[in-house]
Formats: C-alpha cells, structure tokens, sequence
C-alpha cells in the first residue's frame, strides 16, 4: 500500500515545486519525489518479518537523505519519534496510526517550533488527528475525513503569512500561495486513498 | 550565464574534488561520506567544532576547518542543506570522547538537519551542543534576534569557538565562547546584484541594475531597504548605524570588523567601505582593533559586501589572535 | 554601474586612504608623495624593490609590499601609469645605497615611466635595474616572447625576487633571480565579461553574455580567441595547453601553480580549474609542489580567470617557501 | 611663445580623446592638456634668467607628472635628453632648434624602441627634422615645411598598423585611425604657428 501510494507522489513533482518555487527555493517537488523514491527502495531492503518501529526508522533515515532541506528532515524526525512512541508492533490498527499520527506531528512541531497559522505543513498535520479521532469504524471513512480536513486546512494556508522557513523572510509576499508542505501532506494522504486498499 | 562550470549536476563534487587535489594534506572527505570534510588530524585530542550548510559560499564552511577553527563541514548542494548522515558522519569523524559543538548558520533546513543528526549521535553516544549565528541585524527586529539569519559573522564564531577548542577547553567552555562570540557580534549587508544558481541558471531574486538592496541575505534573501545605489559612504553609513543602534558598543571600546566581499565586488571597493566605517568609529570613541577585509563569507558572483562588528574583551581578543590555519585562512 | 564608490575622481586616494587606515603599522604612504606605498620598515639594509602600475588590479601591486616581497609600489590611476615622480619617490624610499630594482609588468606606460624613474634615479647616484615581467603566453607569440604583456605571474616574480632581497641579495643577484623567475613562467587567461572603470563608467570592451574571450589581458586587451563559452574543463583544457606548449616542462618536472580569478569569478570556480588543470599535469608526469588559488591580480569586477605555471628548480622552490607578510599576502 | 602656443592646444583636447579612444584607451586629450597647463605653471616658477636647459628640464618634469602615460613619459625624456645635449646656452637659433628637435626624437625613437611606420608620434617628428635642416632662413617658412611634413605623416598613419603601446594590443582594428600621438605633435608645431612671433 505505502510503495503504491509513495509511486503515486510523482505526480505532484510539478506542482510541488512551483508551490515552494513561489515562495520559497523551489526544491521541494524533487525533496518529495526522491525522498519517496529512496523511501521505496529502503523498504525492499527489509525483511519480511521488520516490525513498524524499523519500517518508520527506515522510512525517516531515506528520506531525510534523499534531498536534504528543511521538510525532508522534519519529517525524518517526526518518522523518529513515532517510531520510538510506538514501541514494537508487527501491524498498525487504528490506535496505532493515531500514534504514529500524534507523535509525528508533535516531534515536528517541537523541533520546527512552528504553531498553528504559521503556513507550515503542521497547519495540515494537527486537524487530520482530529479528523481520524472522530471518524466512525471504516478506515476509508476516516482518511476520507483526514483528507478533507487536510484539503480544507491547505486551501486556508494561502490566506496565511508563513512565519517559519525560507519562505518568512518574503514575509508579506507569502499571502495568496498555499503552504507547499501542507499541499505534500494532502497529496501523500490522497494517493494512500487511491492505492488498491482503499480505492473503491 | 557567465560561469566556468561543467556539468552543473556536478558542481558541487567537482568543487569539492579540486579542493581536496589542491590541500590533500590539510583536508580529508570521508571514505564513506564524501560530502563531510574533516581536518586531516582529526579527531585529535580535542573537543570537534562541525560546521555546515549551502555550498557556493566559500571559504564559507570548509573553509574554515583546519587548525585553531572547525574541525569538519558538512558541505549541502548550492544554498541547500546537508543532509543529517552527512553531519552524523562529520559527528563521528570530529569526536574524540569531549564531545563535538554544532557551529553553524540560522537557516531552517540547516538547522532542521543538525538537529536530527544531533539526535542520531545521541543515540551513538556522542554529546552535542549547537549554537546558532544570527548575526544580520537587519533580518529580524531586536525581539525577534533568535530568528535572524547567520552571515559573515560565522567567521568570527569560527574563529573564536576553535581557539578555545584548539586550547583544551571542555565543550561547555567551547560553547559559552561560541555563545559569548555570537552575542558581541553584528553584521549589516548590502547586495547591488543577484547570484546565478548553476543548476538553475536563473538569477536568485531581481534587482534592477542601479539598485541596491541594504539587508540583503547571502542567499539573496530580501532586505530591509531597497532604493536607488547610493555613494560608498552613504551605504557604509546605513550599514553601520544598523549594527551600532543593535550591538551598542560603548564609547571606549575595541572591536574587531571585518568587511567582507559577497562575491563580484573588488577588493579596492571593500577599502573604501572600511575606510569610512574607520572614521564612522573613531568619531564614536571605538577603537578598531583587529580588521579582516577581503572575501569570507561569500554568495557565489554576488556583487555587494557585509560588514561585520565584533565587541572584543580580553578573552575575545586572545582567542581572535590565536594562530589559525586552514587552505583557506591563515593567521 | 554595480559599484560602492564615491566621486570616481577620487576612487584611487580614496582606496589607498583606507589601506594605509587599515594596515598602518605594515604601509606608509610618503608624506610628499602619497602615490609611493613603502613598507614601513624600508628601506632596511636590503636592496629595494619598487613595483607599480595602473590600480584597480589589487592585490597587485601594492598588495605585494612586504616582508619577503616588493619595498615600494607606485599607485597610478585606475589601468593607467603612475609617474616617473612617483616612482622615483618609492625609489628613494627603498634605497639602502645597494641599489633598487624595477619589477613589473610589460605595459607601454608603465616602461617609459619606470625607464624615466631610472634616469632620474641615476642621477640621484641611486643604481637601478629593470626586470619586466612578460608572462602572458597568448599575448604575443614565441619570436616577440619580449612584448608579452605581464600578468598573474607577477606574484611569482615578486615572491622569488622579494624572497632574494629579503636574504640580503645583491642588485645583480636579486635581477637574475627575478629574470629567472620571469623565464621559468607563463599565464593564459579567459575573460567572461568586461569591467567597468569607474571614472569613464563604460565596459572596457565588448563581450556578448555566453562568449569568452581566451588570452584576455588584465585590461580587458584582446586575446586569442573569442568564441561561444565552454565548459571549466574545455577552457582549462587551451589554458593550460597554451601554457604547456610554450614552457615545454619536462615529465618529472615540479612547478608552482596559480589560479587567479580576474574579480567577479567564484572561488569555487577556480577550484574546478585547478581540478583539470592537476589532472593535465598528472598526466604528463609533471607535479604541481606549490599552489596559490584565489584572487591575486584582478581587474576589478571582470568575470574569469587565469592560470599560471612556473616551473621550479631548488633555488626557485626555496624562494617561494620563504616567509612573506604584507597586508595582503602571507605565508 | 611658448605659452600661448600651449595654451592653444587646449582646443584640441576632444580631438586627442576621440583619436586615442578609437585605438587606445583615450586619456591623451587629458596628457596633453593638463601637460600643457602643467608646463606653463612651471615655466611661471622659473626665474626670467633661466638658461634653455633648465626650461627645457622644467617643462620636461612638469609635463611628466601631469597625467601620467606613455606620451608624457617619451616627450619628457626626450625634452631631457635636449637638454643634455643642448647644455647651458641662453637662446635658441635654428641650429639650438635642430638640436633639441633630434636630440628628443632619437631619444623618444631610443627609449619607445619604435621604428619609422610603427604609427606613433616618431612618424610625425622624424620627417621634420629634415624639413627643419632643408629650409630656407625666414623661421616662418622653417616651421611651414616642418608643419607640412607632419601633416602628411600624420594623415599617412591612418593606413598603418599600430606596432607600439596600447595601440598595438587590437593589431588591424587601429587601420583607418590616424595616431593620436602623431597628431598631438601636428597640433603643438600649428600652434605655435598661430603665436603671434609667427602669425602673419
Ligand atoms: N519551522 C518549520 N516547522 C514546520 N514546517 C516547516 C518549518 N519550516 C518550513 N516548514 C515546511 O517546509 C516546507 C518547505 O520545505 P523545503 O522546501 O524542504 O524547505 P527548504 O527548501 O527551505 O529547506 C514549507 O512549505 C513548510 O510547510
Ligand atoms: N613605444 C612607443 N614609442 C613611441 N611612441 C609611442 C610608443 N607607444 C605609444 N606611443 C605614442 O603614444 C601615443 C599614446 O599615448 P598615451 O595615450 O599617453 O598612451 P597610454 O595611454 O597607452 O599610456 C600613441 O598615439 C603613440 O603616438
Ligand atoms: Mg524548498
Ligand atoms: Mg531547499
Ligand atoms: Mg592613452
Ligand atoms: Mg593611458
């Protein structure tokens, strides 16, 4: 599911870039796409039997170096975290994901320092918790429900200032161009809905 | 573009490969990790100084690893990041058992990936600390100074933080010098054109030949004033008046300033930058006491220049006069 | 113009005011003659050696006014002669009563002034001589070896001459060190764009972005080929084959090697020169021992680069190795 | 004479820029001119009972120092050479003339290593000198020839190629140009012509 849904990234490669090239540096279409790509390839290296907590280490140790820059080690410490939180397991349910989800998201937000309305991708991250709290028991239902949440905090970034990261020194010019780090966030959530598992 | 390049994909492996052909024994790249470049002797007996971010800066970073400054860089593609392995490797080669202090500018993607491999050397043992450069007083208002951007001023934490390494100080003490270097110090820029990127081959930001920008970033970075190109002296003065009003340096004191080229601007244009801040302190009762005027700190083909002021007490002077000795800078 | 400088009348004082501000216990300028740049300790026991020319090449010329290297400099106006007043001033100044030699680079003004300096020198009883540096390989061919222009190479003859002076050379010892290191040399440049003077504020010459201009002079003088702009490795490539097939070093022979950017060119691209230029000399059994890189003749903010090949007996690598301090150049 | 005639060539300057311009780097206008002014000031210092050869030693050092060039430095080592050979006389007559005219001429030829046809100023004062020593008695007809024959030199420089100084570094390109060294000395012998000891 995660290799399908990570193949299906190269598709936001343009659109991506021209989001950070807008107001930022431009790299992050190629910092998705070959962080994804290396991802994949670290996942072919495991054995079969590699547990969650390995699988995220693996995840966080490829994609930080596929491109480095800001998102690529964000997430690679937010992978970090959630792979220490969530101790060893062989499979994720519900409760697991949320975990994942929390501590990811809190991992980023200390180390990035980033609140709530600063234009970065935790603007997308902390409602999709929300939204996989409240959602009933069908898991489709409920990453229908973070996607929408994710799309709708995404369309609310471009009306934001980005307060963090290159593109904050640009300051007021920030204003009318959705977060690209926030637009990554959805668009990996909206290929994991379209891999086999969850395509209807 | 007016650039002597091959293939620009492999700008930055190709720089690295001449410089280590030309300094084979004073620099070395690591077998496993050629984008960390250590001092030949490390890790020594000492407490390791890593450094790091962007390439097309140079002397800026690994420049500065050598004798009496860092003791690796992590060198990233063109104004980009390294990666956190790269740090991790430059961790582990600078790291005798003291412990290893993260020098480095604040930018988000270098200190993102500092702060992860700060994190993977923890879990191999190795202690860090990390102090951050935020020198460009024009980059954020005094409230917001943890925020700024860290330019040439590096120069002098290098300095400073590797004559106390290179002495035998702790890596506690290696970072209070660090800190206390960064706390003295300013540093004001003006930019006059902007960088080409090899890969990209696109000017960095706009500036309309006549132009200048005051505060511009070493990576193009917008500034704080734009307007037309004023006289040497006018610029010297918005730039000096910037670090004077933040750093406030009494009547009475001794400094270290060092006017530094970005790039394309001649060294004949940095005298006449120092001569006019020369005068700018004298008549405020500071008092000059160590100068460094040349290219430090640079942005590829930038035309414009940075001057940088460092309060200096005792301690600071003694460690600024330390030897030094890298392919790149010697004192 | 992307220039920080004031009245361009008074680029030249102005520069020179703020060098001898920032370096005054290494240069003094003479108080009745404030163009004539002595070293502070001149004229010691030694013989002299008074060096000049047009400004706007720094660290050339005065740069070169140290320990182990010139006594004096004549500073002319920007890429024009300085006086035969002038150099007189400086010859002056660097007599101990054994005598001063005229080191400098092949320039019709600069000829007839230092040859008028001489006249009048002599006739102060004050012995001179006269060695011109005329390294520039692509600026004339073989049979008028003579009237080639001088250029990086320069910095070599100033550092073997300066070197032999400093051990207490005679004149006559000190000319055949520095002709011989003039005779052991060669340079070829490449110019990517043209500078600007900053009294006349027009480009010294025209070249079309895209297009390089091999054999370039520090001027902006024309070279020997102009033609779309390749790769480091293609121009490095006629550089360095220019250089070859004038000098013809034998395989096993060590050299001295300098790349030197005109002004606006990166560091980082002159490492990508030196990168082919090593791998050129490797493969024809030819060992570089001694390697400068960086900015050491310039004209002003032109874009490229040169490199120069001295090839190295025992006498000349023991002068290179020697100590040299002047504000500008050390080792 | 002396100073009127240098005070003349004032009007020359534009023409000296743009020829020096065409083919060099076009500060000739500046050398002659602020020469010139250089040499009257410094002829006003000298006491009224200065020998030649002092006067000939003072304009030498002023018109030297003046603007530092090529130009300045031959015409000033052939005025001192002049006044070597010159030695202590108190007037000049034809012969004094002849003397200074060859003395500086073979000194400037000495010194600037050019030959006949190299297209600089030597072009212009060789052939003077013999249309010095081949006049008549009046000196209005001596200077007549002599201003005739550089004229011709000069207007015959256009076709040559520049071998000496700065000139020489674009080869063919300076074809077409007359020397602006050369002309400068057209202008000196003209204006001297047009001091009233001369003018008709
Ligand atoms: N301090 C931060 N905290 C959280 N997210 C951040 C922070 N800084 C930047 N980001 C996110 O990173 C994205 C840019 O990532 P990237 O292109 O990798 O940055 P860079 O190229 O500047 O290193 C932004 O769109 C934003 O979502
Ligand atoms: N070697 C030489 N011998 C004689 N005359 C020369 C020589 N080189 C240059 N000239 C003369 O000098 C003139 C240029 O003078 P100037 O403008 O002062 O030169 P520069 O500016 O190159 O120093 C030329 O037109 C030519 O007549
Ligand atoms: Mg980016
Ligand atoms: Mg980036
Ligand atoms: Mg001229
Ligand atoms: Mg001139």
């Amino acid at each position: 599911m995660l290799e399908d849904a990570l193949a299906t990234l190269d598709s936001s490669r343009d659109e991506l870039r021209d989001l950070d090239a807008a107001i930022g540096d431009g790299d992050l279409g190629i910092t998705v796409v070959e962080g994804a790509r290396a991802v994949r390839e670290g996942l072919r290296t495991l054995p079969p039997e590699a547990g969650i907590s390995l699988i995220l280490r693996t995840c966080a140790q490829r994609f930080a170096s596929a491109n480095p820059s800001t998102m690529s080690a964000l997430v690679a410490a937010g992978l970090l975290a959630a792979s220490k939180r969530l101790g060893e397991v062989e499979n994720i349910d519900r409760a697991g994901a949320l975990v994942i989800l929390e501590a990811a998201t809190d991992a980023i937000q200390t180390r990035g320092g980033a609140a709530l309305g600063d234009k970065t991708v935790i603007d997308a991250l902390r409602p999709t918790i929300d939204a996989l709290q409240g959602a009933g028991p069908e898991n489709k239902d409920a990453l229908e429900a973070m996607i929408k949440s994710a799309r709708q905090a995404v369309t609310e970034t471009a009306s934001l200032q980005s307060q963090k990261g290159r593109a904050a020194w640009i300051g007021e010019r920030t204003m009318g161009h959705p977060d690209g780090g926030a637009t990554a966030y959805l668009r990996l959530l909206e290929a994991i809905a379209g891999t086999p598992s969850f395509a209807s | 573009m007016r650039k002597l390049i091959n293939d620009p994909g492999n700008f930055v492996d190709e720089v690295l490969e001449g410089i280590l052909l030309a300094h084979p024994e004073k620099l070395i790249a690591l077998p496993h990790e050629p984008r960390a470049i250590v001092r030949a002797d490390a890790p020594g007996g000492r407490v390791g100084i890593v450094t790091g971010g962007g390439s097309g800066h140079l002397p800026v970073f690994l420049g500065y690893v050598g004798v009496g400054l860092c003791s690796a860089a992590a060198v990233g593609n063109v104004f980009s990041s390294p990666s956190a392995e790269q740090v991790l490797a430059a961790t582990k080669a600078s790291d005798c058992g003291k412990g290893v202090l993260y020098l480095f500018g604040n930018y988000g993607g270098d200190v993102m990936n500092f702060a992860l491999a700060g994190d993977l050397a923890e879990m191999d043992g190795i202690l860090t600390e990390t102090v951050l450069v935020h020198d460009d007083v024009l980059s954020a208002p005094r409230e917001r100074e943890e925020s700024r951007r860290g330019v040439a001023g590096m120069v002098f934490a290098f300095k400073c933080a590797g004559a106390a390494a290179e002495r035998g100080d702790s890596l506690s003490e290696v970072t209070r010098v660090a800190r206390k270097a960064v706390k003295s110090m300013r540093t004001a820029g003006v930019g006059l054109s902007p960088t080409i990127l090899p890969a990209a081959g696109k000017p960095t930001f706009e500036l309309p030949e006549g132009y200048m920008e005051i505060g511009i970033g070493i990576h193009g970075e917008p500034g704080s004033h734009r307007g037309p190109l004023e006289s040497a002296d006018q610029v010297t003065e918005r730039i000096v008046s910037a670090i004077l009003d933040d750093l406030a340096p009494s009547s009475g004191s001794e400094v270290a300033l060092l006017v530094n080229g970005l790039g394309a601007t001649p060294l004949e244009e940095l005298y006449l930058l120092y001569r006019h801040a020369h005068r700018m302190l004298v008549e405020r009762g500071i008092t000059i006491t160590r100068r460094y005027i040349g290219e430090y700190a640079t942005s590829l083909e930038m035309a414009g220049a940075s001057i940088t002021i460092m309060t200096l007490d005792e301690e600071l002077t003694q460690l600024m006069d330390a030897p030094a000795n890298s392919p790149f800078f010697r004192q």
